[in-house]
Order: structure tokens, then C-alpha cells, then sequence
């Protein structure tokens, strides 16, 4: 068995069905953010990945490279969305082309380390902490999935082990009523509910589960 | 819903197109974006720059105008502009003395914001920036970090814009900004949610005799559910909150901001004003200016917030009484 | 009935302390009554009243200030204020040039302005008045009698007030109050009724779905009820009632008003804005003054009225935007 | 069997009844009124006959006579209440005294002229005509029945006959859009609704009449 290796039809592929979860999930999404936030977080994704759906077709032509497709899908959300989820989702997007510049496919090693510099983008924009009730506490535990990902283990397995482990994180934003940054800010009301962008985080991560699941 | 819109996607395109049309001597829009900007541009003056998500008119648009903002950049319903609109507006608005812009407390409108910030300084225009915390809500004695930015980011327009207007350089503006946002706090109280229209139903209900201390303008949670009271003892309560933050000391002079939410009528407003002007009376502060009305709303939220401003330097208060050519101050 | 209010039968009271109290330097109550007054009566000018009931605020002491209104007389909810409040305002207002009336067509206002003009002439005062009838809604062609006065009024204050602050005289006055009135007309529609608040709850209650053109500003049943309709829609069809009224003629000059009934928040006000404006365009008609917000409301109504006044005299135009200095115009 | 009259005391004791029929009424009289109005009819006429009754015990020993006594009623009603109702009711008792100065006590046919009076004064000040849909409805038909009185009818059936045909007149406001006056500015929803002040108008003479009846 060769190697897998994830090329552009792989993410272009991942962002048309991006723009179907986000579709489905708006009003679930949107209610997740009505009981804690501003009641837009579904509305948010929707135009973000509406308008780079849009794009694909134009996209998948022009680009030269995985690490352009990734920055101007990024910056599709950046300035189409506002709000947190665009900067934010925006950042995540276009920080994977970091380590990948030029490549026209790339190893699952270096889809762990892509979703690195995401999460890392993510925590700088936003300044936030694991507990802060963001999309960060679904983030950051996938993150210590990917980063303990070896050679020779399975990519679905792995992948998979790090959606998992992102909804854990998504769950324990639930009871979350910090001392400090944006849950101390959502107040009281905020407990017994959980954080919208960390639902949308993994659902995410999960399409690219989803789409890996196809290829192998 | 029963909203007087069309489609609930074009209503902040549409909203604009009806400022700017109901007042084409005063503002103009920038082509191809959501900046309202000022028709007469101040020469030589700092532009101040606010903006944000829409949802909360007159804020910002209504207060563009001279001796206020010299622009608004207003995003979708409740979510904050993206970075390229802002930076467009900085671009647009500057003469060459630099833009301030005054930012509320959330994390969206502050990535936004400083990605252009970024943006513009990198095409060498000057940029400084403040943020406006002001919501007392969830805040608590330890930890001060993460408060809302709310009704009293008004009252920082105005200040701001008149000194701008007097001449204050971008480094005076900056240092303005940072003595008066400490002195600004607002606590509110909803007796609704609010219905953003794409969404179709109120972010959440509050039963008929039930109301929130504390929710933020976009809906965000408060601190307390309970049931309905009457206006002394709402005024009661959100004075004793403030209270405790500033604190209160005898004979300080003090701003009233009295904000209407959206759906709450002038006349309960004025009732409320009446109490919490008798309460501060009572504490013994001195009430040196008074405004009341929908100044930063949460589209159709029923309720009110109580903005005060402890006014330490008497030049605040001649800034807020400086004469102003907009539509909602 | 979730309002912020202490005492129902106190409302007016406290609402009228609250407002003073907010503005000291502007307006004062003339003592024992429920009268606001300018501060700094305009010295041989001749002086404006208007009034009414309650719970259209900013109507009508949001107008009381230098270039509009001299004194507002506030009567209960929805309540004419009685005779006796009325002749005291003429009596404090009038600076020896007379005093004008505005009055809007409804029994109660028309019977209790009309006993205090009675009373004050019989002590020697002059005083002359109008009778506003803007709203459209009920009429037809042939009789024209019974025309409610709705959001016109607010012109009427508006250019009458600027007139006496040019000082005209009373007779000046009441000419060109006869002049402008059969100019100016409104109609409405209302997306929820209003709760006076010693009722408790609503004077009508419309389904969801379901709206109702013409409803005047106490709630008075209008002409039509109708699954709700789009803004365009709803543009269009008010637009329509008054073309046919009026009738209009291409290019001819119009003043438009555009008026919250007091729930509906300004975002949707100014979507309206839009298409009226637009709409008008398409009529040809040169629109040349516009204004919009909520300033003749009906408590807590949902809804919007639009007001048409066609501007025959330029000198009319002068007054719209002749400086002001009040608390809402 | 003497002729009936009625003294100082009879008006007194109706006016008290009065305040405690509008006090019953209050919200029944201010629902009509919501249905083709502004929903304070009952409101306004509480605030007017309570004031009548508290000032009542001070007035009963300070009048001199009946007339007086009608014409203070009538002007704490109109300086009371405001609205259409005040100057009508207002000038509906004040004008009762018309005919009847320094009078201690009234004959039926005496009270027949004040009725007279009285509804005259609510037609010059109100300039509205039968068909109005207004309490004129009610007060006119009931002003035939009186006029009508001879000496040696009956007064409690003649007052009976004018509440009756009052009762009668208000039934009619029901189906009124007439094409002039109050009740085209009403517009269509007022179809199918009786007039609040049509209402009021019969329940305040029938106060008269169960008055009456008490003392004959
Ligand atoms: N500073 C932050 N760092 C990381 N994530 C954040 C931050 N602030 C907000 N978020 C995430 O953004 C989500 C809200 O996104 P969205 O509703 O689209 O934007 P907005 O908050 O502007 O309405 C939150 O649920 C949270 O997960
Ligand atoms: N011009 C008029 N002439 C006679 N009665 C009138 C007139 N206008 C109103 N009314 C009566 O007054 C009643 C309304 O009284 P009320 O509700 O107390 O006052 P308002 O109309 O000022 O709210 C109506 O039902 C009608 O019977
Ligand atoms: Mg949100
Ligand atoms: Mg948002
Ligand atoms: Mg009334
Ligand atoms: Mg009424």
C-alpha cells in the first residue's frame, strides 16, 4: 500500500461539502449561539462557505497550489463573514498554507502540521484560552491528536481519534462558566450550554474526516 | 417575525441606502461598501472611525456628522465588518492627521478592527484605536477583563469627535480615549430578546412577567433572571450595581445615559429617568448632563441600560455639550 | 403587560418629572400642572401650544424649544388634557402677541382646546388655532369630514413654530397654517396594537401573519387587514392612497415624513425609507426635505406611518429646516 | 299620593351609585372602547366619578342648592377626565342646571327638562348628529320617552321606557359605518361594534332610575 497523499481535488472536494454542512447546520448552529451569543453563528458559516462554493469552480482553475487554494479560501471568510468566526476561520484557513507552500499534494503528516498552524493562528488572533468557551477547546484537544500522529499509523484511525476527541472538548464547554476571557463575559445564562464555534470546529474537521474516508 | 423589511439578507444594504437617501446633505456611502461617511470631510481634523455590527441603529451611521464620527462601518446584523471594509473606510476618511477608532469589547469586532488597523499601517497611514468595555454586567471584582462594549461607547463618540473637531491630535485622542473609557459604565435590563431577522426568532424569551439584568446588545446573557418590578426598583437595583463599581462619592458630577433598547417607548424611558435621577439625588451625586433615548439599541429588544460617566475633567463635559450636526445625537 | 413603569395612574406624572429633570436648561412643568414649557420664553413672539393625550412621545413636549413649540399641554393616556390645563398653558405662554392653538381632529381635543380658547379670550387673551386632519385612512372622496390628525402634526408644529420665531404675527399664523394643512397627509400601518398601560393590555391584537393599513395613533380601526407584506409592498400600497389623494403631478416639490409608531426599531424604519423614496422617485416627484424616526408614536404600536406634505411655497421648505433647538425634532 | 320629587339628597346618593357603576363597568365600558377606539372609555369615567365621590361629602353640606350641585359635578368632570367624555359629561350634568336654579328640590317632570338640557348641551358641544355612532345614540331616543312625560304618568315607568329605548339606541351604533361624522372616522372595524359612550350613556340614567325606585 502507497502512501496517502491529499491533493487539491481533496480539499476542493472537502469545501464543497463544507458549504453543505454549513448549509444543514445553520439553524442548529444559530440556536447554539442564541442561547450564549448573538444568535448568528450558523448565519455566519453559511456566507463564508456560500460565497467560497461559489468560488470553487473559479478557484480550482487558478490556483497553482494546495497553499494558495488554502489562503484564498481563508480569505474568502475573512472578508466575506465579520464577526469572531471570520478572522477566526478566516486565520485557520489561510495559516495551513504555512508549511506547504507550492505543494500540489501533501502527506498526512503534513495535513497534522497544516492543522497546527491553524490552531496556533486561531489562538493568536483571538488571544484565548482552553477554557475560555471558544472553538479553541475543540481546537486545541485535536490538536494533541495530530501531533502525536507517526508514520505508519492510520490516517482515518488518527483523524478520526481527533474528531472524537474534539467533541469531548465541544461537550465540556458546557458546563463552562469561567473566572476569565469570553465565558466570564457570557455570564451565568452561558452555563448549561454549549460554545457554537466549538461545534462547528469539529463538524469541520469532521467533513475532512468524511472526505478522507472516500479517497482511501 | 413581523418585521418592515424585504429580504432579510438585504436589510443592512437597504437600511443604508435609506440613511443616505433621507440625508444626502449630511452623509454619503463610499461606493461599494457599508461605510457611511460624512459629506464634508474635516480638514486637518483626525477622523474617528466607529462601527460594528448593524442592529443597533441610530448606532453608528446616526452619529456620523461633524463634531462626531467622521464614519461608520457597519457589518451584517449583530456581527462585526470585515477587515477590508474597515480598512476602506480608514483609507476614505483619513486627511493625513491619522483615524482613531473606537472599538467595542468583542472579540469580532476587535480581530476585524486590528486586521486593518494592520492593513493601513502598512500603507503608512496613522492608526490608534480604543476599546470600550463599559458593560459592568459580568464583570467582577477580581477579574475586569472581558467586559462588553455597550450604550456608553456613545458617549466616548461625542467626547472624541469634539475634541477631534477642536483640533486634538491622534496621540491627544488616544490619550482622551484612555482617561474617559475607565469612567464609563453601563448596566442594562431586558424585558425581551431580540429577533435578528435571517435567524427569524427572538435569541431568547423571557416569560410575560419575567425579566434580565444584564443582557448584552446582542442578546448575550446577564446575570440574573427574575421577576417583573417596577421602574424604581429596576433603577434601584442597576444604581446599587453601579455603585459598587465606581464607587460612588458625595457631590462627584456624574453623565446620565438613559438607552432605550429598541422596542421600549420614550415614555417608559422617561418614567425610568425620573427614578434614577431621584436615586442619584439621593446618593448625593451631582448630575451634570442627561441624555435619554434609543441611542445603541438591539434591534427590537424591549428594555433599557443606565449609562453613567463619572466626569472628572470638566473639558469631557463641555465636549459632550459641543455642538454636533448629526442625525441621532 | 410587561412595562416599565411604576403606578399606571402615575405614568404621565412621573414621565413629565423624568423629562424635565433631563433637560433643566431647556424646559420647565408650570407648577400644580401637567404643562412642559420652554425655559427661556421667546419674547414677543407669538406663542405655540399643542397637546393632547399622552403616550406619543416625542410628541408633543419633545418639540417644546426655541423655533417649535412654546408649550406642550400632556393629557392622561390617549386623553385630551382638560380645559382648564389648556387655558392655564395659554395663559402662562402668550407674551402679549397672542397664542396659536394646534390641535388635531378629534372630539375630545377639539371640545377641551376649544373651552380653554373660550376662557382665555374671555380674560382678553387672543388666540386663534388649527385643526390638524392629515390621516387619509378613513376618508373618500366625497367626505372629506372626520380626517383623524396623526404624524402631520409634527410639520405643522415644525413650520409654524419657525414662523413664529421669524415673527410672524398671530393672524400670519393662522394663514398659513390654513395653507400648509390641506398639503400635508398621512397613513399608516400598524404590525401590532398598542397597550395603554391602565388597560393592561393590547386595543387590538393582530394575528402573526396579519397587519392592518390606516390604524390610527390611539389604535382606531384603519381600513384594511392583510397577511403581511414585504416593504416594497407595504411602500406602495400607503404610496398609492396618497397619490390618488393628493393627486401628484410629476416634479412637483414634496416634504417626506417617515414615522415609527413606537416598537418598530429604526434599522426597519429606514428599509421603508428606501422603498418610499425610490418609489417616489419613480412617481417623478421631487422629494426635498425627509425625515425619519419615531416621532409621533402610539406607545408601544409596531408599525410605520408615511406623511406626504407637498411643498407649494418655498418659504414652507425654509421652515422644515429652520434651526431648532428641542429635545426631538 | 303626593307628587314625586326629588331632592338634594336623591341626586347625592345617585351620584355615589354612579361612582360604583363606573367602577363595575370600568373595564367592560374601556373594552368597547378598544374595539373602535382608544380602550379608555371606562378609565376615563372612573377617574371622573371617583373625584365626584370623594369630593361628594364636602359638597353635600356646601351646595346651596340642586343646580349647584349639577353644575360642580359637571366641572369636576370636565376637569378631571379629559378625552371626549369630559366636556360631554361635563356639559351634560352642568346644563342640567339650566332650568332648576335655587331649586332644593325638582319635580319628575323638572328632571325631564334637565335630562332636556343636559343632552342638548352634549349635542351643541359635541356637533355630532344621530348616526354618529356616538352616545348622542343613546341620549337622543331616550329624550323622546321624557319628552313625552305628562304630569300623572308614572315616573319610574316613564324612566324605565327612557333607559329602555337609550338601551335600544345603543344596540343600533352596532352596525353603524356611517358615512359622515365620528363614525366614518372610525372606519370598517368599528362595523359590528357598539359606542362605548352609547353604553355608558344608558347604564348612567338607568343609576337615575334604580335611584328612583329606591325612594318611591
Ligand atoms: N477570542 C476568541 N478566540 C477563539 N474563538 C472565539 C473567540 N471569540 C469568539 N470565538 C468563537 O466564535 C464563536 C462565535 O462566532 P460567531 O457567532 O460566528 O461570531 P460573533 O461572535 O461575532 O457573532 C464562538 O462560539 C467562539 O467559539
Ligand atoms: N362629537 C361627539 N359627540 C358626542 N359624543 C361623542 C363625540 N365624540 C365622542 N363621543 C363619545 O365619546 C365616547 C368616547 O369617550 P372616551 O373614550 O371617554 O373619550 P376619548 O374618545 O377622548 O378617548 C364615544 O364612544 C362617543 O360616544
Ligand atoms: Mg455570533
Ligand atoms: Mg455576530
Ligand atoms: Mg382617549
Ligand atoms: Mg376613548
Amino acid at each position: 500500500m502507497c502512501a496517502l497523499m491529499l491533493n487539491k481535488s481533496y480539499f476542493i472536494e472537502t469545501f464543497k461539502k463544507l458549504a453543505a454542512m454549513a448549509e444543514e447546520n445553520r439553524d442548529h448552529l444559530s440556536k447554539l449561539d442564541s442561547d450564549i451569543g448573538d444568535g448568528d453563528h450558523g448565519i455566519n458559516l453559511t456566507i463564508g462557505f456560500r460565497e467560497v462554493e461559489k468560488q470553487l469552480p473559479q478557484l480550482s482553475e487558478s490556483v497553482t497550489d494546495i497553499a494558495e487554494l488554502m489562503k484564498k479560501v481563508g480569505m474568502i471568510l475573512l472578508s466575506k463573514v465579520g464577526g469572531a468566526s471570520g478572522p477566526l476561520y478566516g486565520s485557520f484557513f489561510m495559516k495551513m498554507a504555512t508549511h506547504i507552500i507550492g505543494k500540489q499534494e501533501v502527506t498526512f503528516k503534513e495535513f497534522c502540521q497544516m492543522y497546527q498552524d491553524g490552531v496556533e493562528a486561531v489562538q493568536m488572533r483571538g488571544k484565548a484560552e482552553l477554557n475560555d468557551k471558544t472553538m479553541l477547546d475543540a481546537l486545541i484537544p485535536g490538536l494533541a491528536i495530530l501531533k502525536d500522529y507517526q508514520e505508519g499509523d492510520d490516517p482515518i484511525n488518527t483523524l478520526e481519534n481527533c474528531v472524537n476527541e474534539m467533541k469531548l472538548g465541544s461537550d465540556k464547554t458546557i458546563p463552562l462558566m469561567a473566572k476569565k476571557g469570553r465565558a466570564l463575559r457570557l455570564g451565568e445564562r452561558a452555563v448549561g450550554h454549549r460554545d457554537p464555534g466549538s461545534e462547528s470546529a469539529w463538524m469541520i474537521m469532521n467533513v475532512f474526516l468524511q472526505q478522507l474516508k472516500t479517497i482511501s | 417575525m413581523k418585521k418592515l423589511i424585504n429580504n432579510p439578507s438585504d436589510i443592512v444594504n437597504e437600511m443604508i441606502d435609506g440613511l443616505i437617501a433621507s440625508s444626502p446633505t449630511l452623509l454619503e456611502r463610499v461606493a461599494d461598501s457599508q461605510i457611511v461617511i460624512r459629506k464634508n470631510l474635516g480638514i486637518d481634523k483626525v477622523a474617528i472611525i466607529s462601527g460594528g455590527g448593524s442592529g443597533h441603529e441610530p448606532a453608528h451611521a446616526g452619529f456620523v456628522g461633524q463634531g462626531m464620527l467622521t464614519a461608520a462601518v457597519c457589518g451584517q446584523v449583530f456581527t462585526s465588518p470585515t477587515p477590508d471594509q474597515i480598512f476602506n473606510a480608514i483609507k476614505t476618511a483619513d486627511s493625513g492627521q491619522g483615524v482613531f477608532l473606537v472599538i467595542k469589547n468583542y472579540s469580532g469586532d476587535i480581530m476585524n478592527f486590528e486586521m486593518a488597523k494592520d492593513m493601513a499601517e502598512m500603507e503608512g497611514i496613522k492608526v490608534d484605536s480604543c476599546i470600550v468595555d463599559d458593560d459592568i454586567a459580568v464583570e467582577n471584582s477580581t477579574y475586569t477583563q472581558g467586559k462588553r462594549g455597550v450604550a456608553g461607547t456613545i458617549l466616548v463618540h461625542k467626547i472624541l469627535g469634539a475634541a477631534s473637531e477642536q483640533g486634538a491630535s491622534l496621540t491627544e485622542i488616544k490619550q482622551l480615549s484612555e482617561k474617559i473609557i475607565p469612567n464609563i459604565k453601563t448596566i442594562g435590563v431586558a424585558f425581551s430578546g431580540a429577533t435578528v431577522p435571517e435567524v427569524g426568532k427572538p435569541g431568547f424569551v423571557l416569560a410575560d412577567d419575567e425579566i434580565e439584568y444584564g443582557v448584552g446588545i446582542h442578546g448575550e446573557p446577564g446575570y440574573r433572571r427574575e421577576k417583573l418590578q417596577s421602574s424604581k426598583f429596576l433603577a434601584q437595583e442597576l444604581i446599587s450595581k453601579l455603585k459598587a463599581t465606581f464607587p460612588f462619592q458625595e457631590n462627584d458630577q456624574y453623565a446620565v445615559l438613559i438607552n432605550g433598547l429598541g422596542a421600549t417607548p420614550l415614555m417608559e424611558q422617561y418614567v425610568f429617568t425620573n427614578d434614577v435621577l431621584r436615586q442619584l439625588k439621593t446618593e448625593k451625586l451631582n448630575v451634570v448632563f442627561t441624555k435619554v433615548g434609543n441611542y445603541m439599541t438591539a434591534i427590537d429588544m424591549a428594555g433599557v441600560s443606565l449609562t453613567l460617566m463619572k466626569i472628572v475633567d470638566d473639558e469631557w463635559l463641555k465636549n459632550l455639550n459641543y455642538p454636533v450636526t448629526t442625525l441621532a445625537w
